[in-house]
């Protein structure tokens, strides 16, 4: 969603937006958590509001991985991150087994791979972490995971209206 | 490696300190490690220290769940201690801080279990 | 480049790749160094190694921004990166204004913006800091940084052959 | 903002510590503090410990280069200290080295200027 020239708009301070694409492998979850972090850094975030939006980014991220493409059957999972009004918006996307049974797997503890010990906490967590949180999923298409919340500190002397 | 693992022994009572970033790809490590400890050198009791992590994420209470069943069915208990604000609230949130023994300190975690 | 699915060759531990599109805007060069160093951080890269890295992708990102959008014209950049068999290729793309005189432009101390304090340097220090570098570029059209780098330490035990 | 700037008097010599990241967003903040000092704060002489970056490029030469040539034209001196093995490659690559006095300490710094 990308396009090709942001309008100067863009360009405000408290405007920003990036897409991370990366190869569906253990350890890439870390990339996408320092990208993150790395993104809401200038608005200040306090410890605790960086560690849960790194925590809810972690989980769409490592789901990806493990049970969109199981780990091993390659293909690779986008982060797209937009601040924007003092919020927030996460999607992570990925093109793999995708989720038959929604309400099914947003569930706590609802997990479909005890044998990894997953604790079935991931949207749970992802739900408590943000504002919104939004999965839209296809079997065999894959599934894609929108999240949004409200930074502390708006920096944009513009929201403060 | 983004974690790792320091352990000491009181006794029959390990002390794990965990650093650097739990999640997906180091939970093999944590599990592997405190599995050993738990059925192969019998320890009774495990102090986890999880002060040192500076993240955690689901995979770390799926694997804390885990060797909890494990150490309880020999009779053994877990207690774990430095818990930063974010950490606590997957304990809450997930319901382990209502099944493991959470101390403020190892001392604590140490005085808790009868050692120190 | 990067494709729908990599093999499961692309799984092999030492392969890795990652591509970041982002705002040309001042400060997302450290969204840029950010990115970079978390993907070569499980190579184990030296302190200095590191350093040099992150430098050499900050003066190419810098660049992008400043002189290929001037900073306010609005626009993306984008930072390609694979590690493969122990080399690091890290490629810079902006759809910016371009460069007339590349022989020129790549003369140390060499720079169109003196009233930036700019040093002209940034060339330079890309191709001291990194084994290759190759600039590409159209006038109107945009730059294209690649550039690589063998890892000190080479953790894919295939490549001690 | 990512990089900080600390200074002190001692006598007509400024002592300043940049602690960060010294890139291209941080470099007006670097400019406007250091060119307060020579132009309006009349010092005569300028340290500038390094010590404190975690990172600096080309930007950072640049704006180096340009208080260099404000405070030389009024008889001072620059004295930098505390470079890192890559800044210090980014000041031999660039020349810097050539014209900037590099001492390896604050103190050793205040020495060279006379004072302490
Ligand atoms: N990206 C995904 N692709 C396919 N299935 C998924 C994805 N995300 C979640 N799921 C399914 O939803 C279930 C619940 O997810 P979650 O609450 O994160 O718990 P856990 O990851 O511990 O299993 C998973 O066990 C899995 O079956
Ligand atoms: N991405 C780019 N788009 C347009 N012009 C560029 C780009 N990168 C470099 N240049 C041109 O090349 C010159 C030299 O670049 P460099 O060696 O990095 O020095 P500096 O950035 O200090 O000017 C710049 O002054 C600019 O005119």
């Amino acid at each position: 969603m990308l396009g090709e020239r942001p309008g100067t708009m863009a360009l405000k301070s408290g405007y920003n937006e990036m897409e991370l694409k990366f190869i569906a492998k253990s350890g890439n979850e870390a990339l996408a958590r320092m990208a993150i972090a790395a993104l809401i850094a200038p608005y200040d975030p306090t410890l605790e509001e960086l560690d849960e939006i790194k925590t809810a980014v972690s989980e769409a991220v490592t789901n990806a991985i493990i049970h969109g493409y199981e780990d091993e059957r390659g293909g690779y999972v986008t982060l797209r991150a937009v601040v924007e009004d003092g919020v927030l918006s996460v999607t992570v996307i990925d093109q793999g087994r995708g989720i038959s049974n929604l309400d099914l797997a947003r569930e706590p503890l609802f997990t479909t791979r005890p044998d990894l010990e997953r604790s079935g906490m991931g949207f749970t967590i992802m739900e408590n972490f943000m504002d919104e949180l939004i999965v839209e999923s296809s079997p065999q298409k894959g599934t894609t995971i929108i999240m949004s919340r409200r930074l502390g500190s708006v920096h944009d002397p513009s929201q403060l209206s | 490696m983004a974690l790792s693992i320091m352990s000491e022994r009181h006794g029959r009572v390990m002390v794990s300190r965990l650093v650097g970033e739990f999640d997906q790809q180091s939970a093999v490590l944590v599990r592997d490690t405190l599995e050993q400890a738990i059925l192969v050198e019998s320890i009774d009791h495990l102090v986890l220290n999880l002060s040192g992590l500076t993240f955690m994420d689901s995979t770390g209470i799926g694997v804390l769940l885990g060797r909890y069943k494990q150490i309880t069915q020999r009779g053994g208990r877990i207690v774990v201690c430095g818990l930063s604000p974010t950490i606590a609230r997957l304990f809450e949130l997930s319901g382990l801080s209502k099944i493991m023994i959470i101390a403020p300190s190892e001392e604590d975690a140490l005085q808790v279990l009868g050692v120190a």
